[in-house]
């Protein structure tokens, strides 16, 4: 059985406020060291075959569909042995 | 047959699932034999304080619960209260203390989940949320950061679900530091003829299990109700779980297209303890008997045993009766809605819990044994020590401050006393377009659609006055709930209240709580207003202390006429500005927030409260406010007669954003000055502006009626004094305060902003 | 005035719509189920605000997919009046029919209260009543209203006007104090190359009463009515 | 320089309403294939250090005491050059 673990998060350039605002709690809370924080989704999607090259032509099409949306946000995919 | 095999039956466990020796043993010779491992999970959930009321039943006797407004009094889901034009409004308050101690944004969010159902379960579409708060003070880090969860928990479950959270409140303590209060209000409206009841009759009758799918969530959540917090609690990871306001919304849809269809006999929510609570009180209420398959559950994880499928907590899930000729179109009416639809028994006739797996029979147990023979303890009571320490306080002994203007500034700043527009700027108050108020007076305004009416909510609570005072303190609990209703024209018609106190078994805590009930029955009677639901949570402890003693009020009132709507904040300049009630009563500044804030202490008896007097203010306001003599009227509380006048400068509806995050500048805007003289009032000028006496509403009106007023006032025999004018720039108070209404606001509004960046 | 109010699973201020049309401006209304292959007659379409599918995954990611949303289309394709408010317009953009997307407020609050706004432009079906550049007030009630488009995009759609409204203060200038949500240039809402799709994130259908606290939304709704007559 | 990659995702057992609710629409939508979907967050932290171990207990730190709630939370932690 296989897991696409896909990785959405915001384009370059794009603003992220929540990236911002964790960036100054970790700060005021004594983590120094953070530079850039960016935040983004994690999506976990498990597919009843264990066909590789299927799953990630699935995960493909649900990301570029659904998934992300191109305007402001781009995507990795890894498939999986679950 | 099912391959489920049950652990073995003994003290110990059933120990280890809350229960004591005595009521093991009491199980034990009312069954006549060992129970079934499901059958003594049954049992101890059942028979746990959240939903058998065990310590608290005597108590909660002693409410006045039927006056003849009264629809519905304690012991549905909600209580409901007729305002006229065949319409009535069910209202009831929920806690999710425990819960929102450890995860407070998910605690926070499944408790307006839990409250929204009873009130749709009963018929009523819910058109109000209100959320009474108690946190440590906001600068312990970890007190920001649960304050901060719980809002946004309820902000983003209540605005994704689409009812308005219109109003609360939120009082900041160290007793509150690791346990904090997390009331949620619900109130909804209904048709007399469409009032739902929780029964379970007819025998032959299918029973249906609608909604989401059951999983292994919050089983024993009953059971971690019902104890103190301790480190081993973070570690309880299925007793909190993640809320699901869409499925919510969408259940809460198809539940009253359901009930508008008629084709149900009884409808219980799925709350606390599940499948077990919700259809065995749906039996007892109706004085039939179930017998359930639980293999026809539709469930999310695969493996669960009868006994977890009939303690879970999962959310979004509800109980049915109906004939069985009716099943079809129920279920169609769900499908609509992408939800769950199962028949998974029926109503009996022999009185008896049967709960099968298929053919197997798990548990059988008379629904007597689990509700009317749950036990009912008079716990010891003893009065604690502190009380008579505190009540040796003298105030004279308290410094006087050169720099009265820096002090009401200070106050103003006050977390608990500063504007919580923080908190409520993140809720939806005004999807559906009912609220005439919205939040930033003393109660919010909902109109009644298809009327003339409109309904005031309020919640209030000084926990502080309750600890100084316990008997006290609940009377001024009531007492304050209806002053605030009275301030914006409502007249009260019921309560709800939620009883946070501390363990029960701590006989110095039981005197608490049975004190501060019998302050509300005395301010229910002497206000005549009916208790018509409720909530008791206990074991608000943390390691060191119990909280202060909480019993929160919710008040709904009845304004006749959408003309007859007062706010709290100033219109007009050169209107005049009254002071009415007990204008004359020497200060006490004993209990309150200036005693806390500026000097540091927590001493005294609280204010006195005379309830004879209260009731002619309440009636003095309301019959001026329908004469339209009144422009504004606002209760004094929490701060005291400088604080009260300050609000009337500065509440009045803000336009435009949130102050700027860190910097102040140039975005205050609004707000109207008043020139005062207080020299007729008694005491020392500190007591006299900060000192909390109750029974004391602040007015504006037209120079105009000044007279008219003070003769209205007389016949009520109600004191009434002109203490100054509505106009200008600055809050002048002649000799006292002086200070621009920028400032004031500036102090008061930027409070709580800055502490939450 | 004859409207489609669509209703998706999760809308919640269909109710109001609704309710503005029928109530406030004596028009006909209907709900119509976002599972519907097609409207009912009707010369107004209204994407209510709300939670659709509660908003999970992102603000109108899933309703766009809704069946209901072909006939939608093809609808504005002819010329057909479409008012996207706040998860309308959220549901516009992900759908296409408007450019650009939504991003968290920069505050990262959801944010209920009342903003002004100013018109840009007074010759659209929605905006005929208006005052140019004189403000008026509606409330506001989101936590995903921060308008995003790339550089591009947004140079495109003030050159050609399609900005209709923007955050501003008491005075009409669209100032950064006044932008609530981060929006980029203050948008608060706009429409498409033809005007007839108009999305916005404040509530007009909340201002319909001074009862309420504001009938300024009214002004939206007469000059719908304008139009269609 | 170094950039922490964090997922966070609800621990096992604990329902993700999200997750359902993408799911049913996924299937709706064609995307027969999906079987469970959850959904958690990524969060991308950036050192300005290039000390692998440091950024590692760093990055561990912030997942125990901000980003992540044990109580209903788990979250992985990979350490990439940026
Ligand atoms: N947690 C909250 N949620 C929503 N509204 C709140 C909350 N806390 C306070 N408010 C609103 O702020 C206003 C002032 O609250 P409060 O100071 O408690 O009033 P009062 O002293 O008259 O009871 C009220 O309108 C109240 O409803
Ligand atoms: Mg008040």
């Amino acid at each position: 059985m296989l897991t696409a673990e896909i990785r959405i998060t915001l384009k370059d350039g794009v603003l992220d406020p929540q990236g911002t605002t964790l960036r100054r709690s970790l700060e005021t809370l004594g983590f120094a060291g953070a530079g850039e924080v960016r935040v983004g989704k994690f999506i976990q999607v498990s597919f009843g075959h264990g066909d590789q090259a299927r799953a990630r032509a699935e995960a493909e099409a649900m990301c570029s569909k659904v998934l992300a949306n191109p305007v402001i946000e781009q995507y990795r995919i890894e498939i999986r042995e679950a | 047959m099912s391959n489920h095999r049950e652990p073995a039956v003994d003290l110990k466990l059933a120990q280890s699932f809350g229960l004591n020796a005595e009521e093991y043993r009491r199980i034990l010779a009312i069954m006549g034999r060992t129970p079934t491992y499901t059958e003594l999970g049954i049992f101890s959930v059942l028979w746990s304080e959240h939903c058998s009321y065990k310590n608290s039943k005597p108590l909660l006797k002693l409410f006045p619960t039927r006056m003849k407004q009264v629809l519905q009094g304690p012991g549905e889901n909600a209580g409901i209260v007729d305002i006229g034009d065949g319409l009535g409004v069910a209202m009831k308050v929920e806690s999710h203390n425990h819960p929102s101690a450890i995860e407070p944004y998910q605690g926070a969010a499944t408790g307006i989940g839990g409250i929204l159902r009873d009130i749709f379960t009963m018929g009523a579409r819910p058109i109000a949320l209100l959320d009474p708060l108690y946190f440590g003070e906001l600068s312990d880090p970890h007190v920001r950061h649960l304050f901060g969860g719980v809002v946004s928990g309820i902000a983003d479950y209540g605005n994704c679900v689409g009812i308005p959270t219109v109003g609360g409140s939120v009082f900041f303590d160290a007793s509150y530091t690791t346990n904090p209060l997390v009331n949620v209000l619900a109130l909804g409206v209904v048709e007399h003829s469409k009032i739902v009841k929780g029964f379970a009759s007819g025998p032959g009758n299918d029973i249906i299990a609608v909604g989401a799918t059951t999983g292994r969530d919050g089983i024993h959540g009953a059971t971690f109700a019902s104890e103190e917090l301790s480190d081993k609690s973070a570690a309880k990871r299925p007793s909190v779980q993640i809320g699901d306001p869409f499925t919510k919304k969408l259940l809460l849809e198809a539940t009253l297209e359901l009930i508008d269809s008629g084709l149900a006999v009884g409808i219980q929510d799925m709350g606390a303890a599940g499948l077990t609570s919700s259809s065995i009180e749906m039996a007892s209420r109706a004085k039939t008997g179930i017998e359930l398959d639980v293999s026809k559950v539709p469930l999310r994880e695969t493996g669960m045993t009868p006994y977890e499928v009939m303690l879970s907590e999962s959310q979004e899930r509800m109980v049915v009766v109906a004939p069985p000729a009716n099943f079809e179109k129920i279920k169609a009416i769900f499908d609509k809605w992408e939800l769950h639809c199962a028949r998974i028994g029926r109503v009996t006739d022999d009185g008896k819990v049967r709960v099968k797996w298929q053919d197997e029979v798990f548990c059988e147990v008379p629904v007597t044994a689990l509700v009317d023979d749950a036990p009912v303890y008079q716990r010891e009571s003893k009065k604690p020590a502190y009380l008579s320490k505190v009540a040796r306080f003298k105030q004279s002994t308290v410094p006087q401050p050169k720099d009265l203007d820096g002090t009401l500034l200070q106050l103003l700043a006050a977390p608990t006393i500063a504007s919580k527009r923080w908190v409520y700027r993140q809720y939806d108050h005004q999807v559906r377009t009912n609220t005439v108020v919205l939040p930033g007076s003393d109660a919010a305004v909902l109109r009644i659609r298809g009327t003339r009416k409109a309904i005031g909510l309020t919640t209030d609570c000084n926990g502080r006055y309750c600890y100084l005072d316990p008997r006290n303190g609940g009377a001024i609990a009531v007492a304050e709930a209806a002053r605030n209703l009275a301030c914006s024209g409502a007249r009260p018609l019921g309560l709800t209240d939620c009883l946070n106190f501390g363990n029960p078994y701590k006989p110095e805590v039981f005197y608490q709580m049975k004190q501060c009930v019998l302050g509300m029955v005395d301010a229910c009677h002497a206000l005549q207003v009916p208790v018509i639901s409720g909530n008791v949570s206990l074991y608000n402890e943390s390691v060191t202390h119990s909280v202060y003693p909480t019993p929160l009020i919710g008040m709904v009132g009845l304004i006749d006429d959408l003309s007859q709507i007062t706010t709290q904040w100033f219109k007009k300049p050169g209107d005049a500005i009254l002071l009415v009630g007990d204008v004359t009563a020497k200060p006490d500044i004993g209990g309150s927030e200036y005693l806390k804030a500026i000097h540091g202490k927590v001493e005294g008896k609280g204010p006195r409260m005379d309830l004879k007097r209260e009731k002619a203010l309440h009636g003095f306001v309301l019959d001026a406010i329908k004469s339209k003599l009144v422009r504004s009227a606002h209760d004094c509380a929490e701060g005291g007669l400088a604080v009260a006048l300050a609000e009337c400068c500065i509440s009045g509806p803000p336009l435009g954003p949130l102050l700027a995050k860190g910097g102040n500048k140039g975005v205050v805007r609004g707000g109207i000055g008043a020139t005062l003289d207080l020299a007729k009032l008694p005491g020392r000028p500190d007591f006299k502006l900060f000192g909390e006496n109750q029974s004391r509403i602040v007015i504006s009106c037209s120079p105009l009626v000044v007279g008219k007023l003070r003769t209205l006032a007389k016949k009520h025999k109600v004191g009434c004094l002109k203490i100054g004018k509505v106009g200008g720039r600055k809050l002048a108070i002649r000799k006292l305060v002086d200070l621009p209404v920028a400032k004031l606001k500036e102090s008061w509004e930027g409070a709580i902003p800055a502490q939450m960046q | 005035m004859k409207a489609a109010v669509v209703t998706f699973p999760g809308s919640n201020c269909d109710y109001d719509c609704f309710q503005a049309v029928a109530e406030h401006m004596g028009g006909e209304a209907r709900y119509v189920w976002h599972r519907e292959q097609r409207l009912p007659d009707c010369d107004l379409v209204i994407l209510p605000g709300g939670f659709s599918y509660g908003d999970y995954l992102r603000t109108g990611a899933i309703a766009r997919f809704s069946p209901v949303m072909g006939a939608v289309a093809e609808f504005a394709g002819r010329g057909g009046p479409v008012l996207g408010i706040c998860n309308g317009f959220q549901i516009l953009l992900e759908s296409g029919l408007l450019p650009g997307a939504m991003l968290v407020n920069r505050g990262l609050q959801f944010i209920c209260d009342t903003v002004h706004l100013r018109p840009e432009r007074t010759d659209l079906p929605f905006t005929n009543r208006l005052a140019g550049g004189r403000p008026f007030r509606v409330p506001i009630a989101h936590k995903e209203g921060n308008y995003y488009a790339d550089a591009a995009t947004l140079a495109e759609l003030e050159r050609n006007r399609q900005v209709v409204f923007r955050y501003c203060n008491a005075n009409g200038e669209p100032d950064e104090v006044s932008n609530p949500n981060g929006s980029l240039h203050n948008i608060a809402g706009i429409t498409n190359k033809a005007g007839n799709v108009l999305g916005m994130m404040p509530h007009p259908e909340r201002a319909m009463d001074r009862l309420l606290g504001s009938a300024d939304g009214r002004l939206i709704f007469e000059s719908i009515a304008h139009f269609l007559r």
